[in-house]
Order: C-alpha cells, then structure tokens, then sequence
C-alpha cells in the first residue's frame, strides 16, 4: 500500500479544476499531512489537456512525486462551444481520462464522471485496468450536481466521492468551503459533497488499498507557492511599487503584488509593454522608492535595453524573469530553464547585474529578500530568476517562517544631511559615482535632495555623471562598477548560511549538481540512491547564479569522480556555466536535461544517474 | 516641506542663470541649432515658476537634443533613446512634489518612443513634455525622421523619403494629451510662456518645438516667418474645444510642409491627470511615496498578516 | 500569373469552405465569443473576393485572437505579441501580388504594439490590419486592455483601471490609415461587407472590430443593439471628409463608453498606398521582388563593379 | 629613420577632416603603397576630439601600429558656437594639438595651423619638442585657404603641406581631388593644395627625418573597410531587402547598402524602430526575398525577442552586430568586443543561432557570404558580429579579390515543382517542419506557392506547424532544430580554408588567442616577438564563434604551454567561452583586456604577452 496519496483531478480549462485542488490541498493540510501540488494546463482559456496533482504524506514532501495514485477525471464540459456536438474533436470529451491514464500507478483508483465520459469511446479500458490492477469507480458526478445546483460543482461532488474513497473526514473540506463561499451557493456545495460521500461509501464496495494517510503538524502551516513568497518577501522589504505587463508565468507575482499594493499604499502599474514597464521601475527607484518589475522570457527580452540602462546609471531594481518553455512563444503555461544565459547576458556591453535563482518556497522569500537588499544596498539591478514550476507549485511551510521584520532601509543612498559634506564637483554637482567609494557603491541622492543633483547618464560619464569618453576616467568607472560583483560575492559568503543547499553523505562518491527548482526532486532522488544506507551520492543545489559560488561549487566538484548536471532545458546552459566558471573539470560532468515542458520526477533522476553515472563504470 | 527632501517646496526666487551648470556651462550643439532657444526658454520658464534645479527632473532620450539634461543644472537623467516618458511619469509617481520634464527629439518621441508617447498621453501623467522638433535625425547625421517631409533625402533615403510626415500634434489629441502646444526656436518669448503654461498645467503637457537644424536639414531653414496663430487675425479657434484643435491642428502641420509656419495652445483641457484619478480610486497614496522611505514613524506592513489570513 | 508562385493570381471560383483548415476546423475559443465572427465574416470576404487559400498571407500576433491563423486556411504566420505589422507590410513589400492581411487583439494591437499601428497607417502599406477589440487581454485573464473602460476591474486592477480607453478610431486617423472602418461580431453582413471594401482597398485599411468576451469582459455583453451610421437616419457624415470622419469617430468611441454601439465606415481616403509611393520614386521594383529567385534569366549585379568605380 | 608613416589630421568633428583623410589614404595607396587607416572622434556632430590616421608603407598592415610619427593639427574651428568667442571652453580650439602630441614618436613632424592654434597657449610646447625632438613647421593654413576659398579648405593645405614635407608627389592627390570635386571649388582646391606645397618647400628647411616611403603594387588594389566588404558581400549574395534604424556603428554598413539598393531594384526601409527592423527582416524572407537586418548593441537589445521568433519559426535572416563600447549608450564612437554573450545568448529558451566575426575586410566579406550562404541553407538567423573598428578602418585590398559570382541562390526552400509530392499532412498542409529533415533542415515554401501552405508559428508546433504542447513532438523539433548547428560545424569543416586563422611557427612554446577585429594587430605583435628568429608564440584568431571551432581551438591549446587570451571587453568574454566549450585548460588562459575605448595597438598586446606569459616564467 502507498503510504503516500497523489491525487489527480483533470479536467478542461475553465472547468474550475485549480481553484478545487487549492481548495482541497488546504484541507490536506489542515489535516496534518504535508502537500505539495502540481499543474499542467495548455495556453488557451478553455479546453485542452489540464490536471491538477496533489501529493499528501506526513513525511516532507519536495517533489510532486513520480506518477500518482488516485485520478479523478471530470471529463471536459468546455472543450469547444458545447452547444454544438461537433465541437469537440474526436476524442476531447475524454481525454481527462484517456490523458492520464499513462502515469497512473499500478493499483490506482480512478473515479470518473459517467455524465460526461462514455467509457465505450475509450479504447481498451478494461484491458488496460485489468493489466494495471486499477480500482474503477464510475459515478454520475454531472447529474449530482446538476440535480442540486449547477454543472460545474460537479469538481464538488469529485472532492465528496474522494473523500469517500479514501476514507478521509469532511469537516477540513466544508470548513474551507464555508469560508470561501456563501449563501445558496454554498449550501448547494455543501450538500453536494456530502451526498456524494454518503452515496459512494454506500454504493461501492471498495477494492483499493489506498486510504487517507494520517499526519500531524507541530505549528501552524501556510500553503504557498512560489510566487506568494516571492510577492511577501518584496512586501516585507518595503517594495511599493511595481510595474509590468501580463505574461504567464510571471502574471502570478504581479498579481498577487497588484491585490496587495492598494491596501499597503503602493502603487502598481500595468503598463503597455515590457520596455515600459522596466522603465517605469527604474523611473520610481530614481525618484527613491523600491521598485520592481518583472516579466516571462519574452518580456524580459524587450527590458533588455532598460536593464543596460539600470546597470550604467546604477539604478537598483529587482526584475523577476518567471521562465517558460522557448524559445520564441514556446509553450507559454510549460515549465522551462531555458533563460539562465539570456539572463545573464543579455543587453550590450559587459554585464554588471546580480542572479539569484531559488529552489523552492523558502529560498524563494529569503532570495527575493536578498535580491532587494543587494540592490539598494549596492545600487545594481538584480534578477530574480525562477520558472513555471516553483511559482505555481504550492507546498506547505511553517507560518512562524514568515514572522520576520520588515526592513525598507536603502543602504546605497545618502540621506540628505551628509550629502553637503560628501564630494562634490567644484561647480556643486555631488559626485554620485566617485571613483573610491567603498566596495565600489558610491551612494546615491534622490531627486528633492539639497546638494544631492547629479546627472545620471547610460552614455559612459564622469564622477558627477557628465558624459565623457576619456579613457583613464571609463575604465576607472567600469572597474568600480564591475568590483561590485566581488564585493557581492564577499558580502554572500559572510552570511552565516550559504544560499546553495549541500545535501546527501559528504563521503558520497558521485554528485549531482542542479539549480533552481529542481533542488527538492533532486534531494528525493538522491535519497533513494542512497536508500541502501551505502553514501553513494550528494547533491548541491546553486541558487546563486551570479556572482557564481566558484569555491563551494569547485570544492563539491572536486570531492566526488562524477557529477550528474541535472538542468531542465536542451543545452546544458547551466552546465556550460559551470565550465566557464571553473575552466576545468569539463570530463566530470554529465549532463541529465529534460525540455518537453515537464518537470523531472525524481525516479526520472534515479533513472539517469542510473545510466549516466552508474552505467559507464 | 518634508525636511528630508529639503529643495522641494522652498518657494524662493530663483534666477534663470541657476540653471546655467558651471561644470558644462556651454552646450555642443553646432553653431546656429535651434536647440539652444529650448535651453535658454526652459530657463526662463522654470526661473518663473520659481522652482530650483534641486526640485527638478528632467529625463530626456538620446540625440542632440537630448544631451539637454547635461546643459540645464537640476537632477538629470539622460536616458535610452526613445524611453523619457516612462521613466518620467514613474518618477512622478513616485514624488509627486517634483516638477518632472520629459524631453527629446522627434526621431525619439514620434519615432522609436512613439508608443510611450501616445500611451503617457492617454494616462494624461502630470509631467511637461517637450520634443525637439528639428525634423530630422541630427545625431545620427540626418536620416529622416517621422517628421521629415516626404521627399527628404539623405544617404539612407537616397530617393527622397516615400512617407508622409507624422501629425504630432494630431497625435497627441487623438491619444489624449491635455495640453498641447506648439513653438518654434525663433519664437523665444512665445516659448517661454508656453512652457510656464505647461508647467503650471495639470496633466500631459506635450510641445511640439520647432528646432532648426542647420547642419542636415537645410529644407527646414529657421523656420520663419513664424505666425502665432492665438495673436494672428487671421485665426479663431477656441482651444478648449476639441473640434476646433484638431482642425487647426491638421491645417498647422499641413502648412509646415508648406514652409508656413504657425505656432501657438492648441488644445487646453482640464480633464483629471493620471494621479488625480489613480489618488480618487485609492490606488496611489496621497503623500508622496518616496517620503515614507525617510519617514522614522512609519510602520511598515509586513507579510506574515496576509500569510496568515490567507494561507494557513 | 508567375508559373514558380501559380497559386497567386489564379482567378478561380473560391467557396468559403476551402478557408476551413481540416486539421483545426473548429477554434478553441470559448462558446460565445466574438472571435468566431470574425473567422467567418473573413473566410466570406476572402472567397467571395476571389483570393485562394495560398495566395493570402495572414499574419497575426499573439493574444486568444491571433490563433486565427490557426483557423483560417492560408499560409498562416502566428508571429509575436504586438509584431504582426512590420512582419505583414515587409512581406506585401516582397511580394504585392499577395493579399497580406494582418489580425490580432486590442491589446497586442493598440498596446504593446501601438508604436508599429501609427506608423504602419501612417506609411499607408496596402494591407488589410483587423483588430479583435474586445476591450480586454482575453488570454492572459481579463486585464485591462488600452481600450477597457475607465472602471475596468481584473486581479491587476483591484480597484478598477484609473486610464480612459484609447480611441483606437481616431488614432488611425491622426496616423494616417487611409480606410477606418468599425464594425461588430454580432454584425455578421456588415462585417463581410466591411472586410471584402478594406481588402479592395489600396492602401491600409484599419478594421476595429468588437469582439465580444464573455468570459473576462462582462461588461461589454454583447455589444448590441448596434447601429450603422451608414444606414442610420440619425447620422450623416461623409466618410471622404476628414473632419466629419473625425468628430463622428469621436462620439463614436465616446458612446462606445456608454454603451451605444456605432458602426460602419468612417474615413475613406484615396492617397497613394506606400507602395506606389516607393514605386513612383524608383525606390521599389515593379515587379515583385520574391519573384526575382526563381527567375532563371535574371543576371544577378555584383559588387566588383561598385568597388572597382568607387574604391580604386 | 621610420621606414613607414603614420600621418594624423586632427580637427574637430565637422572639420571634413574624414574626407580629407579617405582621399589622402586613396592617393597614398595608388602611389603604390599599402594603406591602414584608424578614426577617433566623439559622439556628437561638431567639436571635440577628433583625428583620423592613415598608416603607409611598402610591406603587408595589419594594424595602424603605434602611436604615429606625422601631425597635421589643423586646429578646432567648430567647437561651439563660432561667432562667440566665449564658445571654446578653455583650451577647446587648440585641442587637436595639445591632445595629440601624447602618443607622438621621438623624432616626429609636427605641422600646425597658426590661423588657429596659437602655441603660447601650449604648456610646455618647447620643452616638450625638445625633450622628443619633434620637428614644428608652424603654417597658417587658414589664411592661405581663406585667401583662395574657404576657411573649410584649410584641410587641403595641410595636405599641400603634408606632401611637400614628405617629398611626396602631388599627382596620385590632384587626381583624386578632380574626381571629386568640380568647377570653382576643384580650381580654388587644386590652387591651394600647390600654393602651401610650393610655400612649404620653399620657406622652410626640413630638419626631419621621415620621407615617403616607396613602395609598388603588382595589381589594382581598392581601399575598404569591414563595413563596406559587408554590404558587398551582402550584395554578391542576392540580398536585395535590409530594414534598419540608425545607430552607429551598423549605421555605416546600411547607409551602403541603401545607396545601392535602388539601382539594383532592392528595397530598404528605414523603419520606426530596431524591433520593427528585425520584424521586416522576417517578413520579407518568409516572402521570398534575400534580407538582413541589423543594429549595434542597442538596437540588438530591441531585436532580442523578433531573434528568437527567426529560431522558432526557422526564418533565415542575416543581422549585423557593429559593436560599441557598452553597457547602456556606453561611448556610442568607441570601439569595444562586449556584446559576444549579448549575440550568443539574447532571447529566452535555448538558442539556435549562427554568430560569425569576422578578423578583417576579406573575411568580413567571406564571413558574410558564408552567413547569408548558412542563414539561406539551413533556415536559421546567422548573426555577423564586428566593431567600430573593423567597420570603420580602411585598409587596401586586391581589386581581383571582389571579382567573384553572385549567387542568390536558397537552397533552403523547396521549389514549387516540389512541392506536390512532398510530405504533407492529410488536411493538405505542407511538412514545413518535417520531422526527418536531413541535417535538421525542413525545406521552406513560400506565400504564392501552390501546396505549400502552412503554418508559421512562434508556439511550438507540429511538422505542419499548428500549435502544440505534445512533448513528443516538442522534443522531436528541439532536437531537429538544435541539430542544425551541429551539422553547420560539419559544413564548415568540410570547407577548403577554414574561418579561423592560425599565426606564426608551429612549434613555438606559447600562444595567444584572439576574436573578431583583432587578428591583425595580434599577428604583428606575433611577428614582432618571433623577432628574434627562435619560435617564441603562435596565434589562432577565432571567427567562427558558433558553432564554435572546438577541434581547432583544442588542438591549438593542447599545442602551448601558455595563451594569452586578447579581446577587447572588461570581463573577458571570449576567454568564458572558450573554457565553457572546452571544459578544461582554464589554468592555461591568461586573459589581455582593454575597454578603454580605443583598440589595441601591436605593442600593447607585445608588452602584455611580456608580462603575463613571460613575466611568471
Ligand atoms: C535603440 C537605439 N537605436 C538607435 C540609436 C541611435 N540614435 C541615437 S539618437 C538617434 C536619433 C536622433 O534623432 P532625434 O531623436 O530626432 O534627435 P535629434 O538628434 O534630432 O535631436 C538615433 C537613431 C540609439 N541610441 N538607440
Ligand atoms: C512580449 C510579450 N508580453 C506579454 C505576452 C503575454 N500575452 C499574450 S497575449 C496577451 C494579451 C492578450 O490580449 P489581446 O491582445 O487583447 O488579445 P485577446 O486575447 O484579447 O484576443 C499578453 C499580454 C506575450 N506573449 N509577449
Ligand atoms: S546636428 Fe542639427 S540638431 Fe544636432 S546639434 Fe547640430 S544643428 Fe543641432
Ligand atoms: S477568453 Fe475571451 S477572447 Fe479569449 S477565447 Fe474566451 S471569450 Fe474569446
Ligand atoms: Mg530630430
Ligand atoms: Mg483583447
């Protein structure tokens, strides 16, 4: 028996599916068990092949799981304008089924709605049950529904028949239902659910062995994505201000940043492009507020030329880059790593900017921190990079971990009473980029500021930012700017932890290096290499991208013969960043990468150390 | 007065020369140009308002006209081309306090920046735009520009440019400017009021100014005669009325093509700026933002209030 | 008719049908809305001017509206957000003899690809542009778009967007379109009537088609009762004057506002396409240029002769 | 004394001192002599500091060498408004002495304007001349042109003067100055060019050592730079459509290519921004015509996202990246090799993109035949990375080297005749993106094709090209796509004479790499260390960035003990790549950097092998 559910609800978009699983994944929680959900869903506003996974378990979860367990398919009521029968293509009605068939484990139970999915139009089902030894459970969950409210809360009736199923109690489920909803709506809900459980635990005979595991919290839990901690940590760092422009996946921060600003004071934009919206930033940080912007691959593309500028000028902002998969429009609701080099490379000139990309919920907060405070403490625009997976990807964590202090301090400006004794050019203009300054920030005045006027300026310029191209004063500027990066990477390494998460026997022979999110699904798989209690594998996953960990990275590489570099895109970008940083070791990487637009399971990882690593020895 | 922030509000005379920087007290533009009139103009003008270079921003784009934030003492900040206005209307957004000017050529404002032109228009920020009307790419060395007349050449129009020129003024009523003006170099007293007017006017101020550029566009000349079409007999229109503006608008830039120049306000409206509306619907504080930075007795909301309410 | 291009210029017998890909016949937009009109309303006007499958171009951006060229059967280009215009007139340029049309939403259209709209209408390429105005993002969720309400509420906008809509009629003309017409998804004829005028047309005809969006924009409905200014008592305007196209634009996006619907033809202007400007100048060939590469005969210029004139 | 010359003008912009100095350096190189010239000048239209430098001598240039040994320093007429004289800021008007006389050889002619410059106001004029016994000829050339014609025309009596020192003849001048100039101006010209030559001869005694050299050419030769062996190429290769907006340094390649477009029937458009530059590229090409785009960093930055759709959609596009001094508008006039990551990695998802940078003038034409010939084959962007200098530098070339045929030739589409037995998908529409493509290349139809019809797609999509998120699919198409690059590295080995050009003995110790514009002045430094007979140091200069060279650059590394890694850029760009494509020898690159803004001169790289190859023996 599975000690461990993941359940699966696929329907169409549009069919409601997210807001259900959210739902559900929180009375998970509620229960004791630790979560952590999956979404897979196509670019389009209705139809098409979407599900929602939760993994629950009372040990901690990091990954969503290899395969699942437990599939509620609804089948798809919007495929196509629904009035008409030919709308839906062959099989589209079904596919909630018929799509996820291939990952249900052996064992597993699938409840499915005969109200909308006629199982003689799926091709060898009982076979194919039989083989699998899955636990089918028909019910009408569409007529139930309909017969006490309206169509769409047949996801309701899905959540009572589950909970039947695996024996799980209600009360989590109608709490949260009572809060979210009212009125009618929520007694219609109500008795939905509640007849659909007493109606499955009378009806069926159960034949599976799954059942609700049993879990308990020490403290109280917050189910986040990455995107809500991304959007807290920037709040919590006085950022009241952002500008952007939609584009999945990084319209989940700038939302949950544009329901929050109001209430807080602050002001969000949505403006008409992405070169506007990096501009208007780089506008709001000028005139002295903390600023972000943000966007998906594509946008981030047009803020190109603007990050240049925030480089030159020393203008701290914090640019969030949520990728998907490319290049081009690519699949824009899939997960990708692709942008790891267009980040940090792209705009004219020799870079000066920080990336920090987090592996999951929690580096995600203290890195978006982080990312503020090296900006406005060291005047440099820095990226937060992340993906479709760890910003939609909900998993529970300790409410206590978000009792932090707030901290809106701008360590790189001048407060307006030292600014008179500060260097100036004789003719008053205060030198806002002076040659000397330490650790190369030279502090920076804000408009309304007496004595503080200066000219900033994306043409090369002087100590008072007057254009200028002498040599001798361009490569005393290029040099401050650069030692910044130095001065970073110093100030990273004096923290009392390390933003790159070692784990696994430190006697391991064998590595896997990774980044981002990947970091939990690496740690499960390093795990079961391990299980035989023989060290066989460690792993280190770097979140800080630039300035690179060269030291902690060249140690764990020199510590083990081989590493697997496990990346989730075609050509090994982080792999070939590794070489460039260490200009050496090349022979003892092995890279493992996946671009199909889904993320790694970890049995996926399992597999590949498996072949790559193992196999050649 | 916020006394972290101490040049704004001060409320005392101040001298055009105030604006003149010692650092770059002489501008580089070529004998002749028409840029100079801007400078001297803006110095009047914001002398007469009585606002201090400390209490100004003035962001401008790449060109010849653009390197005016190097010639004009305030806080400048010389951007990307074609990007002014976004980074302006943010800075606005942010210290509504500042008197914050935009300004640029017509390759940079009509041409690669023409979108944040018409999209600023519309939101109607409260900021003075100027754009440096000279017709031509100057610093590029005198492609033509959206404004050039059909038939400039150039050695990348070797032929005569085949497109009609950009109505700018047209432009910037269809998108939602509130006031709209246009002067020319030769005409500096006219120049200043105008800018005094745009700077006292709430809500986008755009001025379409005419700058010879002797250098590469001798089609131009000086532009002169020029006809203030609010002096001259021989024009009625009111400015306040939409129907009118555009019409003498249009009639405006067709006769530029046709070497008559007429200058003058051609639209006036006192629809809310962008502030006043985003303040009334409560999304935008009404202290400035960039205060509270300062500001010892705030108390800074923190996440773990919405974590908690939401997510637990 | 080019033996190495034959499906251009065939001049055969077109059915609607033949517009109606077999691999994607049926659109994946949401039961009701407006995008489905447009389709059919284009797969109409195609065949009945005449024009195949092959020899149309149709370029689109990216937004739920630009997966037309998904459904409509052609060679289909579904490009960037915001870009279809500049891929669209360089491709008529290369090639005249196509019938290049270009589709996308609002947003991609009048937003983040404004900059490319004003200058496309104002070079006047002769291409059909057809904007899906739906008032809203449809499929990044319902945020405003440049042509929402003022009001319009979304996740982004929690307290209701503070920017009146741009005036997307108004603007095409202050740019420079040379045929602006509006039309509505619940206005089938109409918009077939208005599509086959603006293919006809020499030059760039703009389309601001109401598309309506049930699923995100609940408040534009349905976009009826409509009315056509054309055979409406109410109204007389010519649509050659420019002035009276302008004030009837006018109050026709200003209606739009409270919820009149307007439709027709506003401005029909006959000024050379862009096309025949470049031709008239020497600065484009007469014959299409694609055409150059499969013509055997043509003997190609090399540079030797340039260097040896200019550099020895 | 010098065996060759190197001859400065100095002035300020808007002097004519470029016209004055491209119709010297013609009139040398027809006097038999090989010609290497060098520009300096400011961003902005009039004043500043400016000069222009012709080197010449009888044997091969490859640089414009050290320093100089010829000053004609015609004063700064322009600098500000000229009527007041408050205009000149402090020494402004005597600039193009004062700033010059730095980098002036020990024994040095130096030939002023006395109508202008007026040498008290030189601090320390004397001693300076005698401390490096320069030789002074002071002349008012002003007075002698105003006497004739204009004050502009002083430019030709320096060149009176400069001949007349130089012994040179004035025949190969006056032929030129009549071809280009008629009537009243050519007389008042030709006067002045004989009266200051005569006057010079005349009034004074030469007390300097540096003559004319003699040299002799056995063919025709044609005086070039990168900029216009680009646009040529261009031309030999049938492109007859560019869309661009101005931004110097590409500025200079486009403006070629629009005066030559209309008289070959070709389009050029100059469009409202670099995105819609990079958008008609696509358009036009995906119509049927040969087009290129292109832009400096800036405008590069702008074409970042149209790149990437060019990738998606397999749209064969040629764009120039004329390098300035970064980041942001940097020194807009100055040369720099910073944006290498920039062209590599710009737009989001995985890249595939050809990058070619071309050493000098011939491969700049090899190179961009060969861009057009890839870009055109295999269906993909081809980007041609240079500089400010290689744009911009004059050098004299066999005429016979352009005598070639043009081929305007796509192999990569498919003819129409092809087109109905093709695979097609059973609704009719043509594999544009087919699966099984050898070399990863899916022949493309063009609008107006009968059976061709299908769909382009920035979404990832189907052989046909509808939209798709299969990741089956997704995988089969990265793969195709990302083949390409591979299959072009086969392509380009398989040539007879490979991009990349190895310099000096085979057997020498030590090696120095290089990229892009600096081949030439690395191989006279090269030339220079091997001085002494014993094989010291060898070169390879990389041209071929991607698909990068590795076997050549391998085996090149494996060859030396030591390199050093010579670029022009601040964080060593070029040295990155090479240790990310290697894997190994890190430890082995020592990197040269310079970001000042001018390019290296031969000494410099000489000093630089000396110190940090040579200097840790
Ligand atoms: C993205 C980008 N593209 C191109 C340029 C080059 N550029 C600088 S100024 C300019 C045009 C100048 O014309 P205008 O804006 O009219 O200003 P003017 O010089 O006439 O005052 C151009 C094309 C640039 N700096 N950035
Ligand atoms: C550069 C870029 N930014 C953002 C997006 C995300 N995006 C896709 S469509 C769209 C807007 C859709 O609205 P509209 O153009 O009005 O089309 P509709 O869906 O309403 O038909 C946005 C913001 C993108 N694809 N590319
Ligand atoms: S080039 Fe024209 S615009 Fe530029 S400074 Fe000279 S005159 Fe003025
Ligand atoms: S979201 Fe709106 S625009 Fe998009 S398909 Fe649905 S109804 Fe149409
Ligand atoms: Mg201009
Ligand atoms: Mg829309």
């Amino acid at each position: 028996m599975d000690s461990e559910l993941i359940w699966r609800i696929a329907g169409g978009s549009g069919d409601g599916i997210v807001s259900t699983s959210d739902n559900f994944g929180k009375a998970i929680m509620r229960s004791g068990l630790n979560v952590f959900t999956h979404r897979h869903y196509p670019s389009r506003i209705r139809g098409g092949h979407t599900y929602a996974e939760i993994r629950a378990g009372p040990t901690e979860l990091k990954s969503r799981g290899d395969g699942y367990n437990f599939l509620l398919a609804l089948g798809d009521s919007f495929g196509r304008n629904q009035k008409i029968d030919s709308a839906y293509y062959g099989n589209e009605r079904i596919k909630p089924l018929t799509e996820n068939l291939y990952d249900l484990h052996n064992g597993g139970v699938i409840v499915y709605d005969t109200g909308i999915i006629d199982i003689e139009d799926v091709p060898d089902f009982s076979e194919q049950v039989a083989e699998n030894n899955w636990h089918v459970y028909p019910i009408d969950l569409r007529s139930i529904a309909k017969e006490e409210g309206r169509d769409i809360m047949r996801n309701t009736a899905g959540i009572g028949a589950t909970a039947a199923l695996l024996e799980m109690e209600l009360a989590p489920i109608e709490a949260l239902m009572k809060a979210a909803m009212k009125g009618p709506i929520f007694e219609q809900n109500l008795t939905i659910l509640r007849n659909t459980y007493s109606m499955v635990a009378d009806t069926f005979e159960f034949t599976h062995d799954i059942r609700f595991p049993s879990g308990e919290h020490n403290e109280t839990q917050a189910l986040v994505s990455g995107s809500h901690a991304i959007a807290y940590a920037a709040l919590d760092e006085g950022c009241r201000f952002i500008a952007g422009y939609p584009m999945t996946p990084w319209t989940a921060a700038f939302t949950i940043m544009c329901g929050i600003l109001p209430d807080v004071g602050g002001i969000s934009e949505q403006v008409e492009d992405e070169i506007a919206a990096a501009a208007l930033a780089i506008g709001a940080s000028h005139a002295g507020v903390k600023a972000m912007s943000g966007s998906a691959g594509g946008g981030f593309s047009l803020m190109s030329e603007p990050l240049g500028l925030a480089e030159m000028v020393e203008q701290p902002i914090v640019l969030l880059e949520a990728q998907r998969a490319g290049p081009a429009t690519g699949m824009p609701t899939k997960t990708e790593q692709a942008d790891l080099e267009h980040v940090l490379y792209t705009s004219q000139g020799d870079s000066t900017r920080i990336v920090l990309a987090p592996g999951d919920p929690e580096e995600a907060y203290e890195q978006t921190r982080m990312a503020f405070q090296i900006a406005y403490g060291y005047n440099i625009p820095v990226i937060l990079l992340y993906d479709q997976k760890l910003g939609a990807e909900l998993r529970n964590i300790p409410l206590s971990f978000f009792d932090r202090d707030p901290d809106p301090s701008m360590p790189g400006t001048i407060p307006e009473s030292d600014l008179i004794d500060a260097p100036h050019h004789p003719s008053g203009k205060y030198h806002r980029y002076n040659y000397d300054a330490k650790d190369g920030v030279s502090l920076r005045s804000i408009p309304g500021q007496k004595h503080g006027r200066f000219h900033a300026s994306g043409n090369e310029h002087t100590q008072e930012g007057h254009i200028s191209e002498d040599p001798i004063n361009r490569v005393l500027q290029m040099d401050r700017r650069r030692s910044k990066i130095a001065a970073i990477r110093t100030y990273l390494d004096a923290q009392n932890v390390s933003n790159n998460t070692p784990y696994g026997p430190l006697s391991s022979p064998y590595g896997i290096l990774t980044w981002g999110s990947n970091k939990g699904t690496v740690e499960e798989a390093v795990d079961r290499l391990n299980s035989s209690g023989t060290p066989l594998v460690k792993a280190l996953s770097v979140s800080d991208l630039c300035p690179f960990p060269t030291q902690e990275v060249t140690s764990f590489v020199e510590s083990v013969s081989k590493i697997l570099v496990v990346e989730m895109n075609a050509t090994g970008q982080f792999q070939g960043l590794v070489k460039q940083q260490l200009g050496a070791y090349g022979d003892k990487l092995y890279g493992l990468l996946k671009y199909d637009g889904n993320p790694f399971e970890p049995a996926e990882i399992v597999a590949g150390f498996e072949e790559k690593i193992m196999g050649e020895n | 007065m916020n006394t972290t922030f101490s040049a704004i509000g001060e409320n005392r005379t101040v001298d055009a020369n105030e604006f003149t920087p010692e650092i770059e007290p002489q501008p580089t533009w070529c004998p002749g140009c028409g840029d100079f009139a801007v400078l001297n103009a803006l110095k009047k003008a914001v002398s007469e308002v009585g606002r201090s270079p400390e209490e100004v921003l003035l962001v401008t784009g790449v060109g010849c006209s653009s390197k005016i934030s190097s010639y004009f003492e305030c806080y400048g900040f010389h951007s990307l081309h074609g990007r002014s206005l976004p980074i302006a209307r943010a800075a606005k957004l942010a210290n509504p306090d500042l008197l914050v000017i935009a300004a640029g050529g017509d390759g940079d404002g009509y041409g690669i920046g023409g979108n944040h032109f018409m999209h600023t228009a519309r939101e109607n920020h409260d900021i003075v735009y100027i754009v440096f009307n000279n017709e031509v790419f100057g610093l590029t060395k005198g492609q033509a520009s959206p404004t050039s007349l059909k038939g400039h050449k150039s050695k990348e129009q070797p032929l005569g440019s085949a497109k009609d020129p950009i109505r700018p003024l047209s432009m910037g009523l269809a998108a939602g400017a509130s006031y709209i003006a246009r002067t020319a170099a030769v005409n500096p007293s006219q120049a200043k009021d105008i800018l005094v007017e745009a700077i006292q006017h709430e809500g986008f101020a755009h001025i379409d100014f005419l700058t010879q550029c002797p250098t590469w566009n001798k089609d131009a000349k000086q532009y002169v005669p020029y006809v203030d079409v609010q002096k001259s007999e021989e024009y009625d229109f009111d400015p306040s009325n939409r129907v009118q503006a555009a019409q003498m608008m249009y009639e405006t830039e067709t006769s530029l093509s046709e070497g008559k120049i007429l200058t003058g306000r051609y639209f006036i409206d006192d629809r809310p700026s962008y502030q006043q509306e985003k303040i009334a619907r409560g999304s935008m504080p009404k202290d400035p933002l960039a205060y509270r930075y300062t500001d010892e007795k705030y108390s800074w909301e923190r996440s773990f209030d919405y974590v908690e309410n939401r997510h637990t």
